[in-house]
């Protein structure tokens, strides 16, 4: 099984949420967090409206779903078609992680791995 | 100049009230909104106390208030310029100075388009709502108001009734939304299932609206008299049915009590108690309350599903409850209360000047909003909807600079 | 007919400020729950305005306020159906009109049930409360309310001593909420080593209190005079007394300054000068302000321990607030102030009064609101408390359907 | 004893109005700092109200508006105890009740050291703080609200015009301000490139900062009269103008609408009006505040790059805002409005007395100030600046053992 | 070592925290996230009250403990515990995921691995 | 690859982003988190201030970033360097846990692993 990470844009959510059930990954859990990559970062006031600085980071909606290693090619390609924007892709589009997972037990009942999921 | 203390202060104290009600009003809608766009909605309330109260003391009350400069067979259609920048207005008066009424009648001004904001929130340009902002007080608040409530006024008149503003800032507001939700066009991306971003935001704004419609109604007699308890006491009547009646029809419809509900059911009961609140009593006001809600529940309810994208349902509230409040006013009017009947003491008559002032108010709204709006749209550097990013990454970056909240670690 | 503007002005800001307090006191509350029940503790509040508003004008206000319904050897115990639906209320009165009074006196109403929702908050029944709210303010409040303040209420003819609510209000709403936090029993799952899920609300809903308190003590004179204005010293004066100290209290057993405790000071501090604003002069306050702190602070922090899950802490602020406010009225009343001299000039007879009227309206209000919980308790489709699962997921969700707060994004 | 009803319903309320203040501030100020602070920030100026409240009565009154305690030459530069715990004061006044005079004038003594708290906010220890709110006001506040307002007072009988504070309370707070930021020290860490954490709040203080100024001003002449109705209306103005100019400099700048911006420019035109809101008319007003607007914010620009740590920028809204409202009041006085010619009206002369306040008051602000805090600075266990851990976890959990905001989940 | 994530019911968070330290473990982190699973999502209003939607996710937290190798299935069964609801265990009672961790280092002494846990 | 994570304190997240992009590591997001190791809780008051407990988690900014494998130690010795509190630490610095990621995708491009770091 593995771990699919994906740093989306937070206006992309809901967009997300029904690729991945279109391609049947009923599963996942949304984190919000501030990320910089390429994109560095938004301008905020700072003082009184008097002059702007570039904060740091930006918002960003991590998505992660844990699917089985069949799975993970569909997801993947679901993930790019839903957050990629236009044809050539914005910078800011995101990134996909993936990671390993040994082990997955669903608490209700007990049961594990590919059959947790 | 004959002052009455009694009538400068509570008639100073209704002005604070009636200023303090936009503020309120900033935070009933930006509660509603998403937390992207909460510094944007606030905004388009505030900036409201910054341009309509110069606009106002420069031309906009002579225009509203001043003698007629178009007249047709002895009716007025717009004051002139005699006002022109508190020109010819001295320290006279009687009860109050002519002043105090400039400033009172200032409030009304400042409100009325900001109510009109929920319309096209989360994607309406700034800099364009400046110059809106200009020209619908000149355009469309000014002369509505001198037809309804300037002794000259076509509308004033024929006999219309409208105590506190049911036409003057209700119904017109709602048909300006109407016009402004119409030419903006709809919010892009997925508008559905949203939620209210800040319940507490949205109750405190409902709850600083009904403080400040004390103001707003029992101020609109410009004494400290019977008047102006009975209209307190209606207001707070006809707002608290509508409260309950809303809660209680939205329960038995999903088996929840919403906070956002109830505060919008006060607010339309406040609505449309405005016209009536110097004319009937506190049986009428409950009778008000209690249609308006359901009245406007179902209204909202079936906005909606509409094609307009009204987002923060300003013609379901305020165009429609205007529009009862206007017709209710004309049901349940009583002599012993403001000196006129109304038809449930056999007065048919008023209810044809109620309709009239109706149609003519809400028309012109509606036609001279969409014109401006128009207009604007069109100009190079104006424009009426942001761009595509800027909506989706949120106003209150894109437009203002400034997030709403801000979280002091990963941030 | 022999009004004064003067008067009518001030009265109707009163009133004014007294409905503001409500929202005020949701705040208060709202901000002290955990997150997830936001919603439900601001709707209790709210809610009382709507119910109580209808229900005073139509039958709250003449049981309060009628003539004697139930009379023992010349002293009432109820009021009559002489003023039903604000029938035999004209447009007549002494100084403001009748009906001014009418309006002030309700909002008293509104905000004594709203009270007692810190006792049982997070874990009561929506629809429930809804119901209770009608039969508390007809059964409980308006009974109390005419004994101590109707001029045929037998202990206004024993001359017990409660300016603007010592009794009628907060040892009132204390003493239910004791019955409520008994019948409707704990909450669920730990609620030791709770905070406040939001600071700035609780300080701003103790900030509108004390702003809107000044309606509530300085109004209750009913005129626009000296006595109102010492009233409004003296309100401020215990507010600040108690918040200072319990501020200094809580820094000497805690090494922190807490603001939650300088805000639940300075309304202990009100709460105590409600009963004696009419009758103390600045240095009484003083005395008042501080005593109380102490004496509720130590209410509080007894209380953590108590089986009883007063959540809020309504019984150790109002409860016990109020019943030392009345006291102290009895020792520091002045002879020039309000006519009545008190213990500390030697009147020990006051004391006496002091101390029925103190027992009498406890007794009531614990026993007749136990009474009224537990009918609703058994009645089918009602009950107290929430399901576990409702309480567990927090009644925003379950009984509102709605989230005080939404962010935008992972949501 | 000739009092009017109608003065004493204005002034009670507008005393209400300027306590509320003080709330909106705490807003105003805490929404402007990190989350980690908004509680500390917060209580900075909550607790001003417990603690001035009771200096006032006791001794600061007195101070201010005795008689001549230090006399040079027929002019007074302090007042003596013959008010000391309001003695002295009986149930006395012209138009309305002295006492009411004394809490009217109280509230203004609660906000003006509230003011100063931006100046030091995120570090400033909160055990020297309650210490220096005594001596702040007993030995800054008290005279020079002696030298301005007391008709004995050195300043006042030079006939400089201070309608209601431009130099007794905002140039003073501005100029302690610096005092404070310098002698405390920068905040530790990165301070650059913060941002307010909770713009709705900041919005929501500057428009209760606005309803309450309503109180400040057109209260400052202590009755329901003609000259109440100009200061409304003038305070109005400005902040709108200034509001506005703010607004759209800012935006030629930076290409975006600055909430905290125009919230700021609000303040920024209610300084200025403040000295000047008795003697101007509209168009002075406008001036004022378009100018004021200017002047603060590149004051503030300038700011942010200067070694001072005026963290909330004090001294450039308050400072040079008092400052400039000073000046402009000799400038746009007109004899009709309050008996005082300008140097638009020819009287150059006032412009010498307008300078001579403002260097007097500013001058003796800084270096009292100053003397003050190196006092409180060396004292064992006081001290001015918290540990540096307390400083980077937030005072919020250091100093008062509160979170701000606290979610329910993960937390 | 290994990673173990638990995605629990928010109002069970003192319940595992407790469960989580009895076995010993006493390093940890929360996150608030929102996720879907079986469960699909809670009933909020939308509009004014007047009508309302499924809202795609559900308020979780999630709980990320890092132990050695040795001590995973005590904690795996600690936390099952600790989240089940009744015998049965109810739909959303959660879902726990384990994977690798190669390195850990403490920042404060440098030590690394299981001694740093 | 590995994801390097890393539990600091809130109040060092500036001084952390500077040190990784000091260090070339230009890519992280960063997350809310609450937690508790050797360092137990804070006092908070409960009540009407009138009495404290010790809540059971601390807030923690928890930085996260994938790096090929040959920039891994760089980047942990930056980010020990960015957070140990004086020389001899003190409790509460934080932890770092480093664990294999087997793919990496740019949504933008598509480009894969060490290519869209
Ligand atoms: N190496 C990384 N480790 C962790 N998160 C990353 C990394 N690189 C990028 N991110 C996250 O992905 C988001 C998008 O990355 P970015 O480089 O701006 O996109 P693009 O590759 O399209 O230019 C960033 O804001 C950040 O949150
Ligand atoms: N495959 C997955 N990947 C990531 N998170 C998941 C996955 N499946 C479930 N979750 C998380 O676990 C929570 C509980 O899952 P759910 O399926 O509702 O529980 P149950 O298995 O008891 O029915 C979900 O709300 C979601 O946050
Ligand atoms: N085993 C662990 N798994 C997950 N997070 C941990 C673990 N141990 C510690 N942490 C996180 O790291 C933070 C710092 O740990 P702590 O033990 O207090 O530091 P130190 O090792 O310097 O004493 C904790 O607050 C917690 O959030």
């Amino acid at each position: 099984m593995v771990k699919i990470e994906a740093v989306i844009r937070p206006e992309k959510v809901n967009v997300v949420v029904e690729a991945l059930e279109k391609v049947g990954c009923g599963g996942f859990h949304l984190l919000n967090v501030t990320g910089r990559g390429n994109q560095k970062g938004i301008e905020i006031f700072v003082g009184r409206g008097t002059s702007s600085a570039t904060r740091s980071s930006l918002p960003k909606t991590l998505v992660v779903t844990v699917v089985q290693d069949r799975d993970k090619d569909k997801v993947i390609e679901a993930l790019i078609d839903a957050n990629r924007t236009g044809e050539e892709g914005r910078i800011g589009d995101g990134k996909i992680f993936v990671s390993p997972v040994s082990e997955v037990v669903r608490v209700r009942t007990g049961e594990k791995d590919n059959k947790a999921l | 100049m004959n002052f009455d203390t009694g009538h400068i202060a509570w008639m100073l104290v209704a002005s604070a009230l009636v200023l303090f009600m936009t503020p309120g009003l900033a935070f009933f809608y930006g509660g509603l909104v998403r937390a992207k766009n909460v510094v944007s909605t606030i905004m388009y309330s505030f900036m409201s106390m910054a341009v309509v109260s110069i606009v106002w003391i420069l031309w906009g009350y002579s225009l509203a208030f001043g003698d007629s400069l178009i007249d047709i067979g002895g009716s007025s259609l717009l004051g002139d310029f005699k006002f022109f920048a508190l020109s010819n207005i001295g320290a006279g008066g009687e009860g109050i100075p002519d002043l105090l009424f400039v400033v009172f009648q200032m409030m009304f001004a400042i409100i009325t388009p900001a109510l009109i904001t929920g319309a096209f929130a989360e994607r309406f340009k700034f800099s364009t709502y400046l110059v809106f902002l200009v020209f619908w007080i000149t355009l469309v608040y000014a002369p509505i108001c001198h037809w309804v409530w300037q002794s000259d006024g076509w509308l004033f008149k024929r006999g219309a009734l409208d105590f506190a503003g049911g036409t003057v800032v209700h119904l017109n507001a709602g048909m300006a939304a109407v016009a402004a939700a119409w030419l903006v066009g709809k919010r892009r991306g997925e508008t559905e299932g949203l939620s209210a971003h800040n319940v507490p935001f949205v109750v405190l704004g409902a709850a600083i609206l009904w403080f400040g419609w004390f103001g707003f109604n029992a101020g609109s007699g410009l004494s400290a008299n019977f008047q102006a308890v009975n209209a307190f006491l209606v207001t707070n009547t006809a707002a608290a049915a509508a409260m309950l009646t809303w809660t209680i029809v939205g329960y038995l419809q999903t088996k929840k009590f919403s906070a956002v509900g109830a505060a919008t059911g006060a607010v339309a009961g406040l609505v449309a108690i405005t016209p009536a609140s110097g004319f009937v009593d506190a049986s009428g006001a409950l009778a008000i309350g209690v249609t308006v809600a359901l009245v406007c529940y179902f209204s909202a309810k079936f906005m909606e599903n509409s094609k307009l994208d009204d987002a923060l349902v300003v013609f379901g509230v305020h165009g429609v409850g205007g529009l009862w409040g206007a017709l209710m006013t004309g049901v349940f009017a009583l002599e012993s209360v403001g000196g006129t009947k109304g038809l449930i003491e056999g007065n048919g008559a008023i209810m044809i000047e109620q309709i009239i002032a109706v149609l003519a108010t809400g028309a012109y709204s509606l036609i001279a909003t969409l014109i401006i709006l128009k207009i604007l749209d069109v100009i190079p550097g104006l424009g009426l909807q942001v761009a595509e990013q800027t909506e989706s990454a949120g106003l209150d970056v894109s437009e203002h600079g400034e997030r709403g909240y801000v979280q002091d670690v990963a941030d």
